[in-house]
Order: structure tokens, then C-alpha cells, then sequence
């Protein structure tokens, strides 16, 4: 079964998951890097830490990987996010998307990033001058738009 | 019966614990466990809205749990 | 200034092309490859190649990259495209676009290739069992819409 | 006047060279440039509507050559 999901706590690889996309039948890789920025919401970032819940985390970017099948047509994804510390200008979350062409490679890459932001159980704590901060997703956001309610998946 | 919750980023820093055992009646609800761990861990006292899995998948928190599953509570995520 | 913009007839490095729009306010790069694929048009494919006008080319690629920077407010893009022969599965073209924020990487990288599919002079030979062939770009693409029409740019 | 006109791709190798001369009166335009290499190559006389450069920049078929203008004709183009 083709696709690559995966919490590493080492660095990430970029060839590595243009690899474990790319074959001879497909013409454009999608691919989408998150990078530890210096700075956010006013602050000066010195460095981030990112913790999962490993088992279901793969668990949901494969999941994030079949709807990008179902809805672009290729199987062809990987989805790579690194947990432990990770400095400024380090690589914490790389999407790969492979298709024939390449209108598919980038919505489904695009999808992807969106739908790992809101669902994959992965948190990230920003280290600052002066403190540090459990970063939260917005509370409209989840599997259930993050809310109790009977809304459906 | 006796029910293991694992606890991630902000909820395990405020528990001092990645995971902590709660007891509750058979057939409780997520919703209950919940409390219970609340009951356990004041300082989560004030989070009435965790994300909640069972066995690895998003559950709703009116789902009954049985000894032996993954449970798991945790805030919105923030990967990417 | 930023970016970089190259005709080269050599493999081409997905690393290079990240680490010369890369920096520590950036906390996302979106990034394109275009690579040989082994069918066309119901044809099996079995190598490319191609050619460019270089000195035009890497010009109309560095206007891409300022329209790229005006309307997404990054001027951090490199678009790098390989001549000569492209074997089935090497890479014929690379577009990273650098943002501190997702969604301007990952439209800027988009609206990128679709320019520079529409106006870099750069053409591409097909070799297939039996013959080959130049590629050419509807009619309705290109700088005046294809036509001599007094269209403006 | 003497103008090269640069020639690529199918219509380089329809010339059999990548760059062809042709001579055209002092104040012509790219359209009348563009007739003469079609005078010169035959092969070119069915391709009515090429991408024109002046200078490595698109140019419309009404603008004026001068001498030392790097002059441009190639098919709709098919990178990526």
C-alpha cells in the first residue's frame, strides 16, 4: 500500500519523502515544508517543541491520506511530522503529494496540510524570551468542530 | 472498573502525568471518565471541552467505554 | 534580492532550491516538481527532452517571481528548470515559494508554475516508441493570449 | 537591414538553424521581419501567428526593429 506516515523524533528528510511518493506514472510532486519561525503573534521564537500521541497521529495522517486518494485519485502521499525540540529554521512537518499532473498534486498536498492542522493529535510549545506556551488550535476546529456536539465526522 | 487516560501537552504538563487511572462504573460514558479525571486533577477543572479517543479514534463523549480501551484526552491540536 | 532563477542543464537539487528561499522568518515552503512521466497522450513516453531560450527564460522567470512577491507579499521564490535530455522520473522543473505563513507559500508556488507553463520560452521534445515530437501550448496561452490581438499584457 | 532572428524548437529544426538572417527595410516591423524569415524557410509558411521577443521580451508583431535587436520566434511554448 503506497503512502509514507510517520512521527519521527530525529530530522526530517525531504528526499526521502519525494521518494516515497514519486514512480515513473506520475509527472508533479506537491510538497509543503513547516518550519520553525523566529517569530509569532508579536513574539520572538527561540525555539519549538512538538509532543504527539504517536499511535493515533499515524493513524489519522493515514486516514488524512485516503481522503486525498478519494478525492484527487492518487495514493501517492506521505506525511512526515517530527516531535522533540525542533530550532528555528528546522523542518517540523513535510507533505508530499504525487499524481500524473499536477492540479491534483497541489490541492491534495493543500488539503493534506489543512486537514494534519486540524485533526492529527500533535501539540506545539512555543519557547520565547521569557517563558513558554502550550500552542492550541482554534476551538472551531477538531473532528467535531471542536465542540461536544452530535455534529457529524 | 478501573480506566487508564493518557493526557498530552498542556493536560499532561497540568497533571504531572502522560497517563492516570480513574475508576468508574461499568458502563460509563467518555463524559464520565472525564469527570473523574477532573475530580483527580483540579487544575483541569476548567476544561469542559477536551478532544477524547478511544482506541486511537475520535469518540463523542456520550460513548460508553469498556476495561481495556486506549483511552485518550487531550486540547485542540496545534501540529503543522 | 531574493530568489533564484536558472535554465541549467544538469539534474536538478530539490535541497538547493529550498535552502536558497529558506530563512528563519519563513515558517512555510510550498515547492512544485515537474518530472518525466512515462505517458502522454496515450503514448508510453520514453525520455524528453528540452530546450530554452536561457538569457529570455530566466528573465520572464524573475518577473514571475516579482509577480509572485506582489501579489503574495514574498519575495522569496526560486524557479530553476532543467534543458537537455529528462529521463522518465528526473526532474524537469522546480518551483519553492518561502512565506511565514502557509497559504501564501502554497499560492504563490501554484500561481508561479501556471506562469511559467504560459510564458517561459522553454519547449519540450517527446520520445516515444516510434518517434517524437514537440510539445506545444494551446493556442489560447501565452503572453497576448496566444493571438497577435493588441490584447495587453 | 540585416536581422537575425533567434529560432526555436520545431521551428528551429524546421529551419535546420538555430538563428537565420533575412534582410528587411530600415523601419519594419516584426510582422515584416517575421515574413521574410517565412520567405527564406518554407516550412515556416503555414506558421502565421509565432511568439515574437525583442530584446528577451514579448513583443507585439507591429513594433519596430531596429539594428542590434535581439529578435526572437518560437511555437507556443511547453515548459514545466
Amino acid at each position: 500500500m503506497p503512502g509514507l506516515y510517520r512521527i519521527l523524533d530525529r530530522p526530517l528528510d525531504l528526499d526521502e519523502a519525494v521518494r516515497a511518493v514519486a514512480g515513473p506514472d506520475r509527472g508533479a510532486i506537491a510538497t509543503f515544508l513547516g518550519i520553525g519561525r523566529d517569530h509569532n503573534a508579536g513574539r520572538k521564537v527561540l525555539r519549538l517543541e512538538y509532543q504527539a500521541y504517536p499511535a493515533m497521529a499515524e493513524r489519522m495522517m493515514r486516514e488524512i491520506g485516503d481522503e486525498v486518494a478519494e478525492r484527487f485519485g492518487t495514493p501517492h502521499v506521505a506525511l512526515v511530522h517530527r516531535i522533540g525540540p525542533v530550532g528555528v529554521g528546522e523542518i517540523s512537518v513535510i507533505v508530499a503529494v504525487a499524481s500524473a499532473h499536477r492540479r491534483e498534486a497541489m490541492a491534495g498536498c493543500a488539503q493534506a496540510i489543512e486537514r494534519l492542522k486540524a485533526v492529527v493529535p500533535i501539540w506545539k510549545k512555543e519557547y520565547f524570551q521569557g517563558g513558554a506556551a502550550w500552542i492550541e488550535g482554534p476551538a472551531g476546529i477538531g473532528p467535531f468542530g471542536g465542540s461536544w456536539s452530535n455534529k457529524p465526522l | 472498573m478501573t480506566i487508564a487516560v493518557l493526557l498530552f501537552a498542556r493536560y499532561g504538563e497540568v497533571a504531572g502525568a502522560s497517563a492516570i487511572e480513574v475508576e468508574v462504573p461499568s458502563g460509563a460514558t467518555l463524559a464520565q471518565v472525564w469527570e473523574a479525571v477532573q475530580v483527580r486533577v483540579p487544575g483541569l477543572r476548567g476544561e469542559n471541552k477536551p478532544l477524547l479517543a478511544r482506541d486511537r479514534t475520535y469518540a463523542r463523549p456520550d460513548q460508553v467505554v469498556g476495561p481495556g480501551d486506549e483511552i485518550a484526552a487531550f486540547p485542540p491540536v496545534s501540529g503543522g
